[in-house]
């Protein structure tokens, strides 16, 4: 009974927030304990894919059916989210202790389970539309319970940018419901298959407007820094892991069950593929490029992390786009691979904000003494991120890869290997500002983040090693929804996938890898011990230092580096749709000076004149 | 030729004080003068509707002595009790505008409207 | 009769220009009132007396009345 | 000529022409259009039922002093519209003039503001003696006015309106005649009370609101005509007191 | 059963015996309207069925029904009247914790204005409609002067307007008269058909000035935002929730059933769309809560009056549709900003930041009326908002539901601007105890939340309504069915 998924979340969002108001800790746990819940039940339902569910409602005189059903691609969506949401809620039980909306946080957090579980399940544009809307209204309102003005502007602008998409989405929806008389997605692919391919290719790219919001691609991508950056720290992981995977959740669901490659299929190719497919490919290029330099440039962690979200984003539209069984496998692999790191990562930051509360990475230093397990955490993340062997990163880069050098698009290639190669630089920017370098004084006597958060981010670890070593138990389920979806899958075993040119057998390298980590071992435990001296005990070439002044270089860390795409990030794209809306609204200004001027006799006076202007038309013709 | 005359006169004459009185409405700047054009206005149109339902020699819609019986031919009764109401509520609104007015005269005390700028937006 | 109608429409159209025109505003409310009493005299006309009674007390009396109020409480009452 | 003004001027006389253009009119085969002045053709406009007093029932013949029952019995016919036809409209009137008095209450607010009277100094002798002359007798004239309301031209309101301008005479006269606030206000709820009554008693009794639920006796007589002279008794005091009530207010403001 | 008259007669009574209330006791007049708006919705539903089955002729003066004046209530004129009457009870709640000066004279206008509202709903007779559009005028200059300060401008300017109106609308009724020969609407449409395509226009024209006044239309709305701003809440509140409403319908009742030619629904159509686009643009640039909520609702008439000029049953159901959830909202939303204000003490939304915990029902009130008129699903806005773009979809108007998305966009923008300062922005100012609303919101959010949840509850009534007012000869039958 697949409704369950959306009641019991809802249901479960009033009563955390009514316990939460007597007992912060109490939101959380019910989050964690409902999102439990619906993980263990998911598990329960794996492989029952003819489980549906309709129910059908005459309103206002038109015949609405609203129809939800269970495919192998929403199993592993809902898996990812009913995860990625146990995880958080049960670092925040701790890490809301000071913080003054954790009641609306909660409340807000359920519900956006049950829209995205919504989402997930629904078979029809009208219930994917009312789970879609409330999926953005209440991470809205999570956005800016954030920190003060800078959240709301960032929730506000957000929510502008997803309405307008949402009403693209409605007004198309409801053209091919006059078409077809119903909602479902089968009527409607094969009317649009059908139909003349300019207005279907039109009515899907309006269709999937807000999944390309959603996913933050190229040039709808403003909205995401601000929104993660500014959001409260436990939503952020949540934000950029799952929000924008549904995005990608949609676009999948738009390109192969509403038949959109079908139907562009015959339209003027490009190197062997479709132009549309390419240009979108294109785009992820350019957002890999666009994320990675914006990246390096941040000072705020969050922001930085969240560029960096942006671009992986790139990976997988590049992967969805080319549409080879490696492409598609390579970037569902790389979509949750990159919901773990990405989750462990703003996780190790959320401790690393619960310690210091401080976002900006030129506060803190030297963490690495006083939270060795949170800078494990990160450390491994980021190594998953940049993409070296024994980590899951590894895997789903090397796959896109080799679906690029098979169809041979070398500026794609080309982009996919900046955006990896230059990972390493905004990746090692906050590690060693924040971990490395010397303790500020104020910080001395931070201890370990509380149990309760160490746990999710032990788990993270393990599960990045894991996939890392392991890649079949994710084929498992890619291949089943490449089954589902029509393309072939690409043959793999537990450990092994083959590429292109050549099978990728991660058990090997990780047993190397294990080896050359216990010679290291072996080789720092018998050698001397360095003598262990004073942080602030600096020596510098004779000078004599009395204050404890750090010599730790933290501030604007790529400076040269950035000097290059200073021009470039300053033509920044939010500022183009700031000035749109800014002279569109002063129009509203003008209108109202001329027709409102306050004299009553120029308001008889327009009266009169809209008289004899009407009396005029009305003759001439 | 001379019910030409009558004619364009009545029906020309109540359009004319519309005119009048429209005009005054949109142009003069001292309130109590607009409210005199409105109230113009109103007796224009009072006029109009009356002269709509005119009937060529005929007499006062009531029966008494003089006619005694309604076989004779009548002017039309139903735009009388029209205007009959209207220029009753065309005194009230004029009424209430003068009260209005007086009580804006005391804040900004000038009658002149383009003065009165109270309500920029 | 109709050449009198036209001759008093004349007068009426007459009094309410010059209702408009004039500066002094008590002037110009009685040049209303001169209009209000035109108009009951042609309400006669058109054989509507209950009409021409009414335009005669409410239209010419109580308005023109109300309007000198009104002025005596804002404008005159200033100047004097 | 401000150039506002001209542009006023321009749009009113568009509006004018248009307006005129209306009555010049040629009507082709069959289409109704507007009609001379002096053409109003009656016998298909409601006002000819009006006349035969034949809504309900298809009376032909209304004889003075003699048609006896008719279905309205007013012999001003303009009366019978006001009164008994359309007497909806005059209760909607008297609403409007009724809520305009308020109105002038509200905005003047007169019960906290210092009674400053009319600042004109003791008006001249003429003026004060003629009025206490003219008082009683326009009061009469007022009274017979709405009396014979349903007989001769004149009716509720205009009778209202006599009796308002007695009062207004009587007060510019001289500054010491004051009429209390209770008074006026008395006066017109339960003028207003007996209108509104009348037309209840007659939904309760007749099934329909503000139907004439008396006989209607000989046209031309003074007792005859149903309910219209209670009406017009009603308009009567409920205008002449709200007139007042407006003078009052404007001369006290 | 009970005789629909009462609606009118009865709140008449009672305001000519308000003097004598008060005299009674001080406290009387504020339960007089509570108990006169309650009555007038128990009539109302006691006729519920009856009317469902056939449109109500209810002859006033016992006079046979198209010679006199007549009361034609429809389903359409019912659903009217529910609303006005329900948005007056609400607010008499609202006004029974407020305290006004003249209290007598206020709650004598609050009822006059909304039984003025009610006989414009209900009447079938065109000077009628006249003298009831006059009745709620005077009342609304009246009621907005309560609130003193500039809002004696605001009244005169709208004075002047209305004289303007009421002219044309004179005229307008002089003409049908001369050329038909008879006031009664079946009568007019039974015959309309023969008069010169000339005339008709002019008349038409005429109307569509005089009415356009009350419903708010775009040359002729600009006393609106002064209005609405100026008055007391209650009276703001009534005027956007009933009078409006009222225009609206009797604009669609002179278009529908007496110039239904193509030509007038497009000028309707341009100038409903110009009000849309206009409306919210201003809306947006307005730093007065309640001057935005002003220019919001003229937005949202024009909005109305653009589905329904559509023509079709769907676009008309849609209309309607929106116009209730319009009046409920936007009572919710005046209550809340009224209590917010008097809170903060200034009318400007920079003032208003941080209220969110202070006032939790205004605040919350203010925000769920937002969120309905934005279209969040499970609230009545969604449902009105997708019939509206489904119907003018379906009459193939691209650049109008284009057009009507990019004004809910706008709307969006200035709604949230508030909602974020009410909850997400530190309090500055200390705050001034206020009325406590939480009756009525209560009532208003149960209200929302059942008509966005379980819309069929109105399906029957609304699709009664459209066919009603959509076919005039069915009109002009049973009014003249005798004859």
């Amino acid at each position: 009974m697949l409704t369950k998924y959306i009641f019991v979340p809802a249901a479960a969002a009033f009563a955390a927030y009514i316990l939460n108001k007597k007992n912060k800790k109490a939101g959380a746990t019910i989050t964690a304990l409902v999102s439990a819940y619906l993980l263990l039940s998911l598990a329960l339902i794996y492989g029952s894919w003819e489980l549906n569910q309709s129910f059908n409602l005459s309103l206002m005189g038109y015949q609405l059916e609203f129809l939800m059903a269970l495919t192998p691609l929403s199993w592993l969506f809902a898996v990812l989210t009913s995860a990625i949401s146990l995880l958080i809620a049960v670092f925040s039980i701790d890490s809301q202790a000071d913080f003054k909306f954790s009641s609306v946080f909660n409340l807000n957090f359920l519900l956006v389970i049950g829209s995205i579980m919504g989402v997930l399940f629904a078979r029809d544009f009208l219930t994917l539309f009312i789970f879609w809307e409330l999926m953005t209204w209440t991470s809205f309102y999570l956005i800016s319970s954030g920190k003060k003005k800078m959240a709301g502007r960032a929730a506000y602008r957000y929510l502008i940018l997803s309405a307008a998409a949402a009403y693209s989405f409605l007004m198309a929806v409801i053209f091919i419901f006059q078409q077809t008389g119903s909602f479902a997605f089968e009527p409607a692919a094969e009317f649009l298959l059908n139909n003349s391919a300019p207005q279907s290719i039109l009515l899907l790219l309006a269709i999937s407007l807000p999944f390309w919001v959603k996913a933050g691609i190229f040039p709808l991508h403003v909205w995401v820094k601000d929104a993660h950056g500014n959001a409260p720290k436990e939503f952020s992981p949540f934000l950029s892991g799952m929000l924008l995977k549904v995005g990608f959740y949609g676009l999948i669901v738009v390109f192969h069950q509403l038949s959109f490659f079908k139907i562009i299929e015959n339209t003027i190719a490009y190197r062997g593929l479709p132009l549309l497919s390419y240009l979108f490919a294109l785009l992820g290029a350019v957002t890999i490029i666009t994320g990675t330099i914006l990246a390096i440039r941040q000072e705020d962690m969050k922001k930085l992390i969240a560029y960096s979200s942006i671009s992986q984003m790139g990976y997988i539209i590049i992967g969805i786009a080319i549409a080879t069984p490696l492409g598609f496998s390579g970037s569902m692999l790389h979509l949750m691979n990159h919901l773990i790191f990405k989750s462990t990562i703003f996780l190790a930051l959320a401790a690393v904000i619960y310690r210091t509360g401080t976002t900006k990475m030129y506060e803190v230093g030297g963490l690495i003494f006083r939270m060795p397990l949170t800078f494990a955490a990160y450390l491994t993340a980021i190594i998953a991120l940049a993409g070296i062997p024994p980590t899951n990163g590894f895997i789903s880069k090397w796959v896109i890869y080799q679906a690029l050098i098979e169809k041979g698009y070398l500026f794609l290639a080309l982009a996919a290997f900046f955006g990896s190669i230059a990972s390493f630089m905004y990746v090692f920017k906050p590690l060693s500002t924040v971990f490395l370098g010397q303790l500020k004084p104020q910080h001395q006597e931070i201890k370990e983040v509380p149990l309760l958060m160490k746990i999710p981010m032990l788990i993270l670890i393990g599960v990045i090693v894991l996939f890392g070593v392991f890649p079949g138990i994710q084929m498992n389920i890619i291949s089943q929804i490449s089954g589902d979806l029509g393309i072939e899958t690409v043959n793999y075993s537990l450990y092994s996938i083959q590429g292109a040119f050549g099978a990728w057998n991660s058990l090997y390298i990780f047993n190397v890898f294990a080896a050359g980590f216990v010679i290291a071992l072996l080789v720092f435990g018998l050698a001397k011990k360095s003598k262990l001296v004073g942080l602030l005990d600096t020596y510098s070439s004779g000078e004599y230092v009395t204050d404890a002044e750090s010599y730790h270089y933290a501030y604007q860390y790529y400076r040269p580096f950035d000097r290059l795409f200073d021009n470039l990030a300053a033509k920044s794209l939010t500022g183009f749709y700031e000035t749109l809306t800014a002279n569109l609204l002063k129009s509203g200004e003008s209108f109202r000076r001329i027709f409102a001027a306050g004299r009553v006799q120029n308001y008889a006076l327009y009266s009169v004149l809209l008289f004899v202007i009407l009396a005029a038309v009305g003759w001439i013709i | 030729m001379l019910n030409f005359l009558e004619e364009w006169s009545f029906f020309g004459g109540s359009i004319l004080l519309i005119f009048i009185g429209l005009y005054g409405v949109l142009s003069r700047k001292n309130m109590i003068k607009i409210l005199i054009s409105l109230g113009l206005m109103d007796t224009g149109v009072n006029l109009l509707l009356v002269a709509l339902g005119y009937v060529e020699a005929a007499n006062a819609p009531i029966i008494n002595s003089v006619n005694p019986s309604n076989a004779a031919a009548f002017v039309d009764p139903i735009p009388q009790a029209l205007v009959l109401t209207s220029i009753v509520i065309g005194t009230a609104v004029l009424a209430l505008g003068l009260a209005l007015v007086m009580k804006i005269y005391d804040k900004y005390s000038t009658l002149n409207i383009s003065e009165i700028r109270g309500l920029k937006w | 009769m109709p050449l009198i109608s036209s001759f008093l429409i004349l007068i009426m159209l007459a009094a309410a220009a010059a209702a408009l025109a004039f500066d002094d505003l008590l002037s110009s409310i009685i040049a209303a009132g001169l209009v209000s009493l035109t108009a009951a005299v042609l309400f006669y006309f058109l054989k509507a007396p209950d009409v021409a009674m009414t335009e005669a007390a409410i239209g010419a009396g109580l308005t023109t009345a109300i309007f000198v109020l009104a002025l005596f409480k804002t404008e005159r009452g200033k100047s004097e | 000529m401000k150039f506002r003004n001209l542009i006023a001027l321009v749009i009113t006389a568009a509006f004018a022409l248009i307006i005129l253009q209306a009555f010049t009119i040629t009507p082709a085969a069959g289409e109704i259009t507007l009609n001379e002045f002096g053409k109003a053709d009656i016998n298909n406009r409601t006002a000819q039922l009006y006349l035969n007093k034949s809504v309900n029932t298809d009376n032909k013949k209304v004889i003075y002093q003699e048609s006896k029952n008719l279905e309205s019995g007013s012999a001003n016919i303009v009366t019978s519209v006001v009164a008994n036809y359309r007497s909806f409209d005059t209760l909607g009137e008297i609403t409007v003039l009724f809520l305009a008095a308020a109105g002038i209450g509200v905005v003047l607010n007169l019960e906290n503001s210092k009674k400053k009277k009319f600042a004109a100094d003791d008006s001249s002798l003429i003026l004060n003696t003629g009025i206490k002359l003219l008082f009683p007798l326009l009061l009469l004239a007022g009274t017979y006015i709405f009396v014979y309301g349903h007989l001769s031209p004149g009716g509720g309101f205009q009778g209202g309106a006599v009796i308002a301008t007695a009062f207004l005479l009587k007060m510019l006269s001289d500054n010491k005649f004051e009429i209390k606030e209770i008074s006026i206000t008395l006066v017109e709820s339960t003028a207003g009370i007996s209108f509104v009554g009348l037309g209840l008693y007659g939904l309760v009794t007749r099934g329909s609101f503000l139907e004439n639920f008396m006989a209607t006796g000989t046209v031309g007589q003074l007792f005859s005509a149903g309910i219209i002279p209670l009406i017009y008794i009603a308009i009567a005091f409920k205008v002449g007191a709200e007139l007042t009530n407006i003078v009052k207010n404007l001369i006290e403001a | 059963m009970v005789n629909l008259t009462l609606i009118i007669a009865l709140p008449l009574l009672m305001a000519f015996t308000m003097p004598i209330f008060k005299m009674l006791n001080s406290k009387l007049p504020k339960f007089i309207a509570l108990l006169t708006t309650a009555f007038n919705l128990i009539v109302l539903s006691s006729n519920f069925t009856e009317i469902m089955a056939a449109p109500l002729i209810l002859e006033l003066g016992g006079w046979q029904a198209p010679f006199a004046i007549n009361l034609y209530v429809g389903p359409l004129a019912l659903v009217a009247a529910f609303l006005i009457n329900g948005s007056a009870f609400i607010l008499s709640i609202y006004n029974l914790s407020q305290d006004y000066q003249f209290d007598d004279k206020f709650y004598l206008l609050f009822l006059m204005i909304t039984a003025g509202a009610s006989g414009m709903v209900m009447t079938g007779d065109l000077f009628n409609l006249f003298v009831f559009i006059e009745i709620t005028s005077i009342a609304a200059y009246s009621l907005t002067t309560f609130a003193g300060g500039s809002s004696y401008e605001a009244s005169f300017k709208y004075l002047i307007i209305g004289g303007v109106g009421s002219v044309f609308l004179l005229l307008g009724i002089g003409f049908t008269y001369s050329a038909v020969g008879s006031l009664n609407l079946a009568e007019i449409a039974a015959s309309a058909g023969l008069i010169n395509p000339l005339l008709l226009q002019i008349t038409a024209l005429l109307f569509l000035i005089g009415i356009g006044i009350e419903a708010e239309l775009f040359p002729l709305n600009f006393w609106v935002p002064d209005i609405y701003t100026e008055a007391p809440t209650a009276v703001s509140g009534i005027m956007s929730g009933a009078v409006s409403a009222a225009g609206i319908y009797a604009l669609a009742r002179i278009f529908f059933t007496l110039f239904p030619a193509q030509q007038f629904f497009n000028y309707l159509l341009v100038i409903g769309v110009i009000t849309l686009i206009m409306g919210e643009l201003i809306a947006y640039q307005q730093e007065n809560i309640k001057r935005m909520l002003a220019y919001s609702s003229l937005a949202q008439m024009g909005l109305i009056v653009t589905v329904i000029s559509l023509g079709t049953e769907a676009a008309v159901k849609a209309g309607l549709f929106q116009l209730i959830n319009h009046s409920i909202l936007k009572v919710l939303l005046f209550i809340s900003a009224g209590v917010l204000i008097s809170a903060a003490g200034s009318k400007k939304i920079k003032d208003l930041a941080g209220l969110g915990t202070k006032k939790p029902t205004a605040a919350f009130g203010f925000t769920i009326a937002a969120m309905g008129i934005l279209g969040v699903p499970f609230l009545n806005g969604f449902i009105s908002k997708f019939m509206i773009i489904s119907s003018s979809l379906n009459a193939d108007q691209f650049l109008i539901t284009f057009l009507i998305l990019a004004a809910a966009l706008i709307e969006i923008a200035y709604y949230l601007k508030v909602v974020q300062k009410l909850y997400f922005e530190d309090l500055e100012i200390e705050v001034k105890n206020t009325a406590v609303i939480t009756v009525p919101v209560i009532l208003l959010t149960l209200l929302i939340i059942g008509l966005g949840v379980y819309p069929q509850l109105i399906a029957e009534p609304l699709e009664k309504a459209a066919a009603e007012i959509l076919n005039n000869s069915r009109y002009i039958m049973t009014v003249l069915g005798g004859i």
